[in-house]
This record gives structure tokens, C-alpha cells and sequence, in this order.
């Protein structure tokens, strides 16, 4: 069993509308070392392939396919393998 | 009595509850959630909308308002606190009211008019209920209330649950709409009473969760 | 601060040798035209703003010609088309403003993003206006259901208007969706705003008055949509489908405070704010020329100081960017600052970034050099060309006959037709909408047509969106009629009188003569019926290039239109009210059925030549009904559209306690036809003798309302019953489970 | 200059129905490897500390002040010093 750790952003040049406000409202709070804020999607997904080759080819597929749009948003993960299916 | 209508940025259910008020002869105001000081006011609503827009997370910004401290205050005092929808939301993420709301066990926003129980006739805000269960409009993408077993059991103990929802539309625990804190004068509930004061709007079971509050001229007489 | 970049990636002339400018979608005659007008080359900047300027969805270049002829002047007429969006007078010193804007392509390439976005723009005009929106619609056409590409598809678009619209705090009250396969590749995603105001403060987009300010308000600008109005002028191709820097987020939160700030602004500071115009495809750029251009006046623009949230912009990319949320405003110069600080309250930017001259040119600077100087009227009115047209070979070649449906089971075909997806209940789509934010909505989704109240006075308005392609694809003109007349008959069965129209023409690519036809006779069809109806069209939008891979969708010219209700205890809704409460049809039932409901389901597609349209009988049935209203006779109206009696009879039981029992003169098909211009109404008992004495011939006695479980039908045929719950399961149910 | 990369998910004895509408998602697609999906947020913060510890302290604070809520939300976290202001 592996576990995949998904990152999902918007791509640079478009706007993030959660990070603006979101960044705002830290500073409202005083946090003003704050410089910038991205807000992103985060997916733990645990997927039952042969190898860990077969897993990552995996991600990337329907990463692209179903989690982003690859018009606006990309993606980077982490592939680990996990000890035994736990729950 | 006077009653402040809270408008924080992104609220769009202002001038909705400040109508409703108005229906209702209440000497209501709209303020800026940028005022602190809420100190004149006996009653204060939290209306319903996208308070910053409900980015983040549904009032988690809007807690932080300067009115919060007022609103916070108030709740302190005594004085009547009432959140709909947004405002439930925001004042739970305030600490003010118990428990959470997430996005919807289906997620989606939904528009409905929905049958609602009267689990507690006996509250500030559900004494002129003549019937126990009513319709009332929801329009919401996170009112899934959630609270942990012993805040449950609190609740219950307490009598805290207002409403409740008679086929649960967003999986809210025990079916919960709307609760008031163990005092008893801060409430908040999901659906919208101050959508349906209209007969030509087609429903009129929200005027009740009015004239109960009006019922309590003891509390109301605060700022008069 | 400024860190130089070099605003010419190509020089003059290798934009001729490369041809750069073909790129970018202009022609050898379009730069020939350029290159003459200006007596030199245009630079890499330059290019850019005529390429955009020239292009479909910015100049309509193509369809203008006929949209002139479109009839947009009555008494009612403040504003007509030319402005952001239409202004027609409602009395009392009162007014309606309303216009609608397709969104296809965003749509099709991000659905959420493109739908959202779709309803950000048309809100934009409405309160670039000065009005305060009160109301959305969307008018949707999609692929039939039979994937799960399709699926996200449209769980995306319906999510992007609800995101959007729900949070921004404006009901979407209504619209309509239908399902055909010439949408699959190209979706329609169109949506309608409609916004109230006083007379004394409409506001225009026009700039005047040399030396006043050009202010820009609202979020920053980025590389987001770049060439988005050439994106939308270009069809699409499965090969390509890397169309991507068109796509932009919108961001509701954002543009709920421009909304606020600028209503304010209109209202607190009518002499200051001089003219608004929103910022739409290609951005700065075609609303600042067109506000020049419109007032007579020439513009210059710093683009130093244009707020940014990205670094090395160029001319090119901040002209054209199509970031959302943002609004021109022209102040009058030395009281600028009143305007800064008002948006300011709000947490906004406003900045000053240019002025009006009255040299008539269009001249931008960049890091202290002139970037583009250009003759302001050269860049807003592209060469219009005129397209041939040819009659459509399926037109020419189409059988003269009518289908004549077969109907052996008429209670299976009642359930098939309910469960069919372009019949079945919407709520499944619509229940994501907040249609009743504001409390005003009295009418909401699900009625004929939407209506809100008008806090104060006694007035409603009404308001839908319709539009049958199918019949616009075997008849242009007869089926652009037809929506016209639909249009109407949803607002007068919900009490009001149609008072004026705005429309969104979806075609292909006009460059092929058979569409250009169907675009030439679609317009000539609507403006035919707007004279009749008295619905002048005061607003509108085109979308060329609806094509995937040459294949081109159905025509589809929809039309948004609005009634007035001048005392609200007229407004009439769907539903009987009362069991014993008398059933009449309204209208002669013809054997009508190509381009049906029925023929679609029976054959697996239409065809033949559309049934006729009876426009006498149409304005007669909708005059009959206005005035049975009038007279307070009626319980309940409805009319008859897609599905015919069968389906509008069934939709006055459901979300009732109620059947019927309804006798019938024609065969079990006559129940599917659709005959234009008909109604179902209900009236209660002691109402029975004033109604026929009002109605005559007009009106016949077909059953009464009934407290039963079934569904009672006779026919020239014989009789038959269906339980009311079945039928209404299947048409609650129907869009859920081909959605899941 | 720091960079957090922030993972708030639900605590676990909270249902997903996010997680669970992708999974179901992913399975019609034919991607019956996977056993289990959680969505979450994904944040990226850039601040400006004196040192990394300093930086640490604040993503936790304001985390948990404001990122998360603490009634049904939790959040790791990595941080990593960014070479300079790059925009
Ligand atoms: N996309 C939509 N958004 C909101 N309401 C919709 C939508 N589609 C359909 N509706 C509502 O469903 C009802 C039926 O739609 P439709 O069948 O198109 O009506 P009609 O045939 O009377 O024009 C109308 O009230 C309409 O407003
Ligand atoms: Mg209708």
C-alpha cells in the first residue's frame, strides 16, 4: 500500500483569491511577517499497486485527469510506501 | 430596544434581516463590522452571506471583525445574540456557540424550504411557536453542524437544541439547526426565519422566531 | 521600484515579415487596413490592441450589420443597445435594467471558472449602470448525459454559477437547460442580470470632458485571459485542446464590495463619477477606447500605474488582460480624490491612470515613452464585412410532412416524456441556487416564469429565458419566433406584460454561408415578433465559432425577457390551488411534431419542416390570458411548451395535493404536440360563468382539479390513468439519477 | 525569508465528504487501486523571521488561531528557509 501526498495549486499567473484574503487577514491579526499566501488543495490517497512505479504513474494520471484542471492548476507530490493497510 | 444588524464585509443577508426587524416595528440599524463598541444595542443579528467571502473556512475570518468584540461582550451581558446561517457559522468560530459547522455531508450549496422540529419551545427564540414543526427556508453549503460527544451530551442536558431538522439536508449531527449557549441568550440556527415574515413570499413561519424574541420585553429593555 | 522590461518583444517589421498579427487572428485585408490608416506599421503593442479590438467578440464585426435592424425604441426605451446593459422605464421614476452574455468557452474549458466568471461579467454591467442587480438567470445547453465527462462538466458549470452568484448575494431566479447532442464539445453556458434603479442616476460608459480622470477600481490586474476575446472568436478543435491562458478565477468576494462601492459612488457622488464602464473582454483596453470613443473623445493612459499582481507585464498583456472584478470610472478632474476615498472605505484600490483629450486619439505610455498612439475610432470599428448567406441544405432537402407520432401506450409515453431530461424537473440543478437571497423573489425556479416584488411600491417584475434550438435548427426564422413567443407567453401566464427583451445569439462559425443564414433569419425572426409583442431589445450579445471539429451547434438565439406587474395580487402562479376548481385549455392543438419532444423520443432525433406558428392566435390566447388575470378570474396559468398538454397539466398537479381528470378531443399524440400560443388555466366554480363569458371560443372546458392519487385522462382514443406519485417521481427524479 | 507548507485535514473521527465524493469519483474512472481519499487545504506562507525557529513558532500560532479550526481540524507542517525574495 502506498500513500500519496497531493499538492494542488493555481499556476502562477492566476489569481488566488483565498491566498489575498487570506494573507489579509493575517496581518489584520499582526502577523506582518507574513509576505505571501497560497492557498492550495491537499489529497492523502492510498492506493493498493503492485510497485511503487505503478503507483506514482498512477497519481500522475488522475492527478491530471480528475484532481487538477490543467488549464489553471498543478500539482506535486510525495509517494510513500505504508507499512500494512491500516483502517 | 435597539437592534444592530451586522455587516460584515461579504454579509449579504443584511437588508433581509434588517427588513424583517423593521416588520416587526424594531428600532434596528445596520452597522459596520468595523464598529467595536456595540454597547447601545440590546440585540445584536449576525445575518447570513460569505463573510470574506467564506474563503478559508465558512466565518473564520469574519470572527476576527472589531464588532466581534462587541458582539462578544453582549453575549457576556447577557444581551440577545442571534446568528443566521453566516452569523451560526461565525459564531461558532468565535467560541460564542458550541460545536462547528462543515461543508455538507452531499457537498453543494442548497435552496430549499425544509420542515423543521421545535425541540425547545420553551427558549427565547422559540417561545411563540404554536406548532412544533414549521418550514422555513435554507440556503447553505456548510451547515453541517458537528460537535464532539461530550459537547453533545451538554447540549442536550441543557436543552440547547432550538431546532432541528426533520429530514436532515446536510448531515448535521443529531440533526441539529439551531442551539443557544447554556445562558440561553445566544442563539444560532442555519435556516432563515427573516425569509419568511411575507405572506407574498408564500411563508410566514419565521414570524414566531420574531415575536418570541419580542416576547421577552425583560431582556429587550436594555438600551432603551 | 520599476525594473525596465521591454514592452516591444517584436519589432514592426518582424511582425509583418512573421506575420505575427495572423497569429492573433487579424487579416491580410484587416492589417492592410492598419498599416494604410496609420501611414506606418503597427508596433508589437499596437497590433495587439487592433487584434483585439477586431476581433468578433469585441467588434462584432460580423453580425453588426444585422443587429442594427434590430428594433430597440419605444416609449419605455431609456437606454437601448450600445451600453453595458438596456435601461427601460417602469414609472414612478423607476427603471429596469437588464442585458445577458454568454460564457461559452470559459465555460467549456473550465466549467466552475468560465460559469462563475460568466456571472461575474453580466453583474458588472448591470452596475456599471448604476443599478443595483436583483436577479440572475442562466440559460444552459449541454451534450446529452451519457458519460461522466459530461457529468463533471455540468456539475462544474451549475456549481460555477452557484459559487458565484450565492456569494455575491444575488438570487438566481431562473433560466433553463436543455440537452443535445450538437452541444457536446461546445456547452452554452448563458446568463442574464437584471438590476433595478432611479431614472436620476443612470450612468453611462462614456468618458467627456478633456483633462477629467480615467480611474481604474478594483482587483489588480494579472496575465489572467490573455486574448480571451480572440479565444472566444475561435472555434474549437479536440486537437487543440491547449487553449489555456484564457481561463480566469473569479473571485465573488471581490466584486460584492466594487458592487456596493460603486452603487454608493453613483449615488453619493452623481457629479463626480461621470461615466462607468466594466472591465469585460479585453479588459482596459476595449473599455477605456469604447468609453473614448463613445463620448467623442480621445484617451491617454500611464500603464505605470496600473496595479499589478505580477511583475514584467507588458503593454500588450496589460491591455489585454482579462482579470476579473475590475471597473473604469471617468471622474471630473480635481475631485478625484472623492472617489479614491469612497472606494477606499470598502478596502478598494482606486487609481488614477489616465485622462480624457479631445485630440481623438488613443495614445498609452510605459516607462516614459509612448507605447501605442492610434485614432480612437480606427480602433473601435473594425471593417465590417457583409457575409453571404445560403439557405441550409437540411432545410432545403427537409420532408414537407409532419411525423405523425404513433402512441400505442399513451401512459408509458406520459412517464418516458416526464423522465426525459430536457422535460424533467430542473430542481436537481437549480435547488444550488439561492433564489431567494434579498427576499424578493415571489416566484422562484420551477414557475414560468421568475417574479420579484419591488420593495415599496406595488409593482413585480417577471422574468425568463427560452429558447428552443431544435425548432430554430428546421426553421431559423419561424423557430426564432417561436422563443419570442414563448418568452411572452411565461410572462403573461405569471401576470405581467412583456415589456422588452435582451438576447444572446449562440451560432457557428458565420464565415460559412448556411450559418450566416440561420444568424440573418434568427434576427429578423426575433425583431419581427419583438414589434408585435411590443418588446423592443435593448441589450444583447453574440457568440460566434460554437463549432467543435466543423460541427456547429443548433442555432440558438436565446432570449431573455421581461414583464412588469403593475399590482402584485396579479401575479399568477403554476400550480391549481383548489380541489373542483375548473381545468380550460386555451389555444387549438394541431398535429405539430416536427422538431417535438415526441419526435425526439420516438425517432432518436428530429427532422421535417417545422410546424407553422399562428401568430394571430398566439397574441390573441396571450391578450385572452392577460386580461382573464386582470378580471381576477384565474387560480392558476400555465402554458404549454415542450411536451405540449400532457407536461403542462402534470406540472400544475406536481408539488401539490392534487390530479386531475381531464377530457380531451384529440388522439393520445394530439397530448404531446406542441402547438404554439396555448395555455392551461384553472378557475374555481363560481368564477365558471364569468370566465366563459369572458373567454367565448377562446377557452375550452377540458376537467377539474381533484383531491385524488390518479391522473385521469380521456382521449378521441379512450382512457387512461397514471398514479400522480409515479409521474411525479419520474420528473423529480429524472436529472438526479442521470447526473449520479 | 521562510517557507511553510501547511496540510490541514479534518481530524480523523471526522467523516470527508469531500474525500469521499473523490474517491467515488476516481472509481468510476476506473482507478480501483485506491482504498482511501482525504481532502484538505493546502497552504504555502512565505515570512520574513529572524530564524527559523522564530518562524516555526509563528506557523503554529497562527495556525491554530486562524488556518484550522480546532474543533475538527488538524495541520502539520514543513518549513524551509528560501534562498531569497524571489517575488
Ligand atoms: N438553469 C436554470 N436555473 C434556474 N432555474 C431554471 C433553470 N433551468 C430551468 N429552471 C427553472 O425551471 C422551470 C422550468 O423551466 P423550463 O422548462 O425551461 O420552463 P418553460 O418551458 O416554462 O420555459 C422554470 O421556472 C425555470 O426558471
Ligand atoms: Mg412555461
Amino acid at each position: 500500500m502506498y500513500l500519496a501526498k497531493i499538492y494542488v495549486t493555481y499556476k502562477k499567473s492566476i489569481l488566488d483569491p483565498q491566498g489575498e484574503v487570506v494573507k489579509s487577514a493575517l496581518h489584520r491579526l499582526n502577523y506582518t511577517n507574513v509576505q505571501a499566501v497560497t492557498c492550495g488543495k491537499y489529497f492523502e490517497i492510498k492506493l493498493d499497486t503492485a510497485d511503487k512505479a505503478a503507483a506514482a504513474k498512477e497519481v500522475e494520471t488522475f492527478s491530471d485527469e480528475l484532481l487538477i484542471n490543467i488549464n489553471m492548476e498543478s500539482f506535486t507530490y510525495d509517494l510513500s510506501e505504508l507499512a500494512e493497510a491500516v483502517d | 430596544m435597539r437592534a444592530a444588524v451586522i455587516n460584515f464585509p461579504g454579509s449579504n443577508c443584511v437588508l433581509d434581516m434588517y427588513y424583517a426587524l423593521k416588520d416587526f416595528r424594531l428600532d434596528a440599524e445596520i452597522v459596520d463590522a468595523n464598529q467595536e463598541n456595540l454597547d447601545g444595542f440590546s440585540a445584536i443579528f449576525l445575518p447570513g452571506g460569505f463573510s470574506y467571502g467564506d474563503y478559508l473556512r465558512t466565518g473564520a475570518i469574519a470572527r476576527f471583525a472589531p464588532a466581534m468584540k462587541g458582539v462578544a461582550k453582549a453575549a457576556k451581558d447577557g444581551r440577545l445574540v442571534v446568528g443566521i446561517c453566516n452569523g451560526f457559522q461565525i459564531l461558532t468560530e468565535a467560541g460564542l456557540l458550541p460545536g462547528a459547522l462543515r461543508e455538507n455531508a452531499k457537498p453543494g450549496f442548497i435552496c430549499d424550504e425544509i420542515t423543521l422540529n421545535v425541540a425547545n419551545p420553551d427558549s427565547i427564540f422559540s417561545s411563540a411557536y404554536d406548532k412544533l414543526q414549521i418550514t422555513l427556508p435554507i440556503a447553505h453549503g456548510a451547515g453541517n453542524y458537528y460537535a464532539d460527544a461530550q459537547t453533545l451530551a451538554s447540549l442536550k442536558a441543557h436543552q440547547q437544541i432550538i431546532f432541528t431538522y426533520e429530514d436532515n439536508p446536510n448531515g448535521s449531527l443529531d440533526d441539529i439547526a439551531g442551539i443557544v449557549n447554556q445562558a440561553g441568550n445566544v442563539f444560532g440556527m442555519m435556516p432563515h426565519p427573516e425569509r419568511a415574515v411575507d405572506p407574498l413570499l408564500g411563508n410566514t413561519d419565521g414570524r414566531a422566531f420574531f415575536q418570541s424574541i419580542l416576547q421577552r420585553k425583560d431582556l429587550l429593555t436594555h438600551a432603551d | 521600484m520599476l525594473t525596465k522590461v521591454n514592452p516591444e518583444p517584436k519589432t514592426a517589421v518582424q511582425i509583418q515579415t512573421e506575420k505575427i498579427y495572423a497569429d492573433w487572428g487579424l487579416t491580410e485585408r484587416e492589417y492592410d487596413i492598419i498599416k494604410t490608416r496609420l501611414g506606418r506599421l503597427p508596433n508589437y503593442t499596437e497590433t495587439g490592441l487592433f487584434s483585439a479590438m477586431w476581433s468578433e467578440h469585441a467588434s462584432y464585426k460580423k453580425s453588426k450589420p444585422l443587429l442594427r435592424s434590430f428594433w430597440s425604441k419605444n416609449e419605455r426605451v431609456l437606454q437601448g443597445p450600445g451600453e453595458n446593459a438596456g435601461i427601460l422605464d417602469i414609472g414612478d421614476g423607476q427603471a429596469v435594467v437588464f442585458k445577458a452574455e454568454s460564457h461559452n468557452h470559459p465555460s467549456q474549458v473550465e466549467p466552475y471558472q468560465g460559469a462563475a466568471t460568466g456571472v461575474g461579467g453580466i453583474l458588472r454591467d448591470i452596475f456599471a449602470m448604476g443599478a443595483q442587480p436583483i436577479a440572475v438567470l442562466d440559460s444552459l445547453r449541454f451534450p446529452e448525459v451519457t458519460d461522466d465527462k459530461t457529468r463533471s462538466l455540468i456539475d462544474g458549470v451549475i456549481a460555477g454559477i452557484a459559487g458565484y452568484g450565492n456569494s455575491i448575494g444575488i438570487p438566481t431566479v431562473g433560466g433553463d437547460v436543455y440537452f443535445d447532442d450538437s452541444y457536446r464539445g461546445n456547452l452554452l453556458c448563458n446568463v442574464m442580470a437584471v438590476g433595478l434603479m432611479n431614472h436620476s442616476i443612470i450612468k453611462v460608459g462614456q468618458a467627456r470632458g478633456a483633462g477629467n480622470s480615467v480611474i481604474y477600481v478594483g482587483a489588480k490586474t494579472g496575465r489572467d485571459g490573455i486574448n480571451g476575446a480572440s479565444f472566444a472568436s475561435a472555434e474549437f478543435s479536440s486537437e487543440k485542446a491547449a487553449q489555456r491562458s484564457a481561463v480566469q478565477v473569479g473571485d465573488p468576494f471581490m466584486e460584492k464590495l466594487v458592487m456596493d462601492a460603486t452603487i454608493k459612488a453613483v449615488k453619493d457622488l452623481p457629479d463626480i463619477v461621470l461615466g462607468i464602464q466594466d472591465m469585460g473582454a479585453a479588459g482596459i483596453l476595449s473599455s477605456s477606447s469604447e468609453m473614448g470613443e463613445k463620448g467623442h473623445s480621445g484617451i491617454e493612459l500611464n500603464l505605470d500605474r496600473v496595479p499589478v499582481r505580477e511583475t514584467g507585464m507588458i503593454p500588450y498583456e496589460l491591455m489585454l488582460s482579462e482579470s476579473q472584478e475590475r471597473m473604469l470610472l471617468v471622474a471630473a478632474k480635481g475631485q478625484e480624490q472623492r472617489v479614491i476615498d469612497l472606494y477606499k472605505d470598502f478596502g478598494l484600490d482606486a487609481v488614477v491612470i489616465g485622462k480624457v483629450t479631445d485630440d481623438g486619439r488613443y495614445r498609452l505610455t510605459f516607462q516614459g515613452e509612448t507605447v501605442a498612439d492610434v485614432d480612437i475610432n480606427l480602433l473601435t470599428k473594425a471593417p465590417s464585412s457583409e457575409l453571404p448567406s445560403q439557405l441550409p441544405a437540411h432545410i432545403a432537402e427537409a420532408e414537407q410532412t409532419q411525423f405523425q407520432p404513433v402512441v400505442k401506450d399513451p401512459a408509458e409515453m406520459f412517464l418516458k416524456m416526464l423522465a426525459s431530461p430536457t422535460i424533467a424537473s430542473k430542481k436537481a440543478f437549480y435547488r444550488h441556487f439561492d433564489s431567494m437571497v434579498r427576499s424578493d423573489t415571489v416566484l422562484r425556479p420551477g414557475s414560468d416564469a421568475a417574479v420579484l416584488r419591488i420593495r415599496g411600491t406595488k409593482k413585480a417584475l417577471a422574468m425568463t429565458t427560452d429558447v428552443n434550438s431544435r425548432y430554430v435548427y428546421l426553421d431559423p426564422y419561424e423557430g426564432s419566433r417561436m422563443a419570442m413567443a414563448e418568452a411572452a407567453r411565461n410572462i403573461v401566464a405569471s401576470g405581467a406584460i412583456p415589456i422588452g427583451i435582451t438576447d444572446c445569439l449562440n451560432f457557428g462559425n458565420p464565415d460559412d454561408p448556411e450559418i450566416f443564414y440561420e444568424l440573418k433569419e434568427s434576427i429578423a425572426g426575433l425583431n419581427q415578433m419583438a414589434k408585435k409583442l411590443n418588446t423592443p431589445v435593448i441589450s444583447g450579445n453574440v457568440s460566434l465559432y460554437n463549432e467543435t471539429d466543423h460541427q456547429a451547434i443548433y442555432p440558438t438565439p436565446m432570449v431573455g425577457m421581461v414583464g412588469l406587474i403593475e399590482d402584485k395580487r396579479q401575479i399568477t402562479s403554476v400550480p391549481f390551488k383548489r380541489a373542483g376548481d375548473l381545468i380550460y385549455l386555451i389555444g387549438q392543438t394541431q398535429d405539430d411534431f416536427n422538431g417535438t419532444e415526441i419526435q425526439k423520443l420516438l425517432t432518436g432525433k428530429i427532422s421535417g419542416k417545422l410546424f407553422t406558428f399562428d401568430e394571430t392566435a398566439e397574441l390573441a390566447n396571450q391578450q385572452f390570458v392577460t386580461k382573464a388575470i386582470a378580471t381576477g378570474l384565474l387560480a392558476s396559468a400555465h402554458d404549454l411548451s415542450e411536451g405540449g398538454l400532457a407536461v403542462a397539466l402534470s406540472e400544475s398537479v406536481f408539488n401539490t395535493d392534487f390530479s386531475f381528470q381531464v377530457a380531451f378531443q384529440g388522439t393520445h399524440a394530439a397530448l404531446f404536440s406542441e402547438t404554439n400560443g396555448r395555455f392551461i388555466v384553472s378557475v374555481t366554480a363560481d368564477k365558471q360563468q364569468a370566465f366563459e363569458q369572458l373567454a367565448g371560443k377562446q377557452a375550452e372546458l377540458i376537467g377539474q382539479v381533484t383531491d385524488g392519487t390518479t391522473l385521469e385522462i380521456k382521449d378521441a382514443e379512450g382512457s387512461f390513468s397514471i398514479s400522480k406519485q409515479q409521474a411525479a417521481d419520474r420528473w423529480q427524479n429524472a436529472l438526479a439519477e442521470l447526473m449520479s
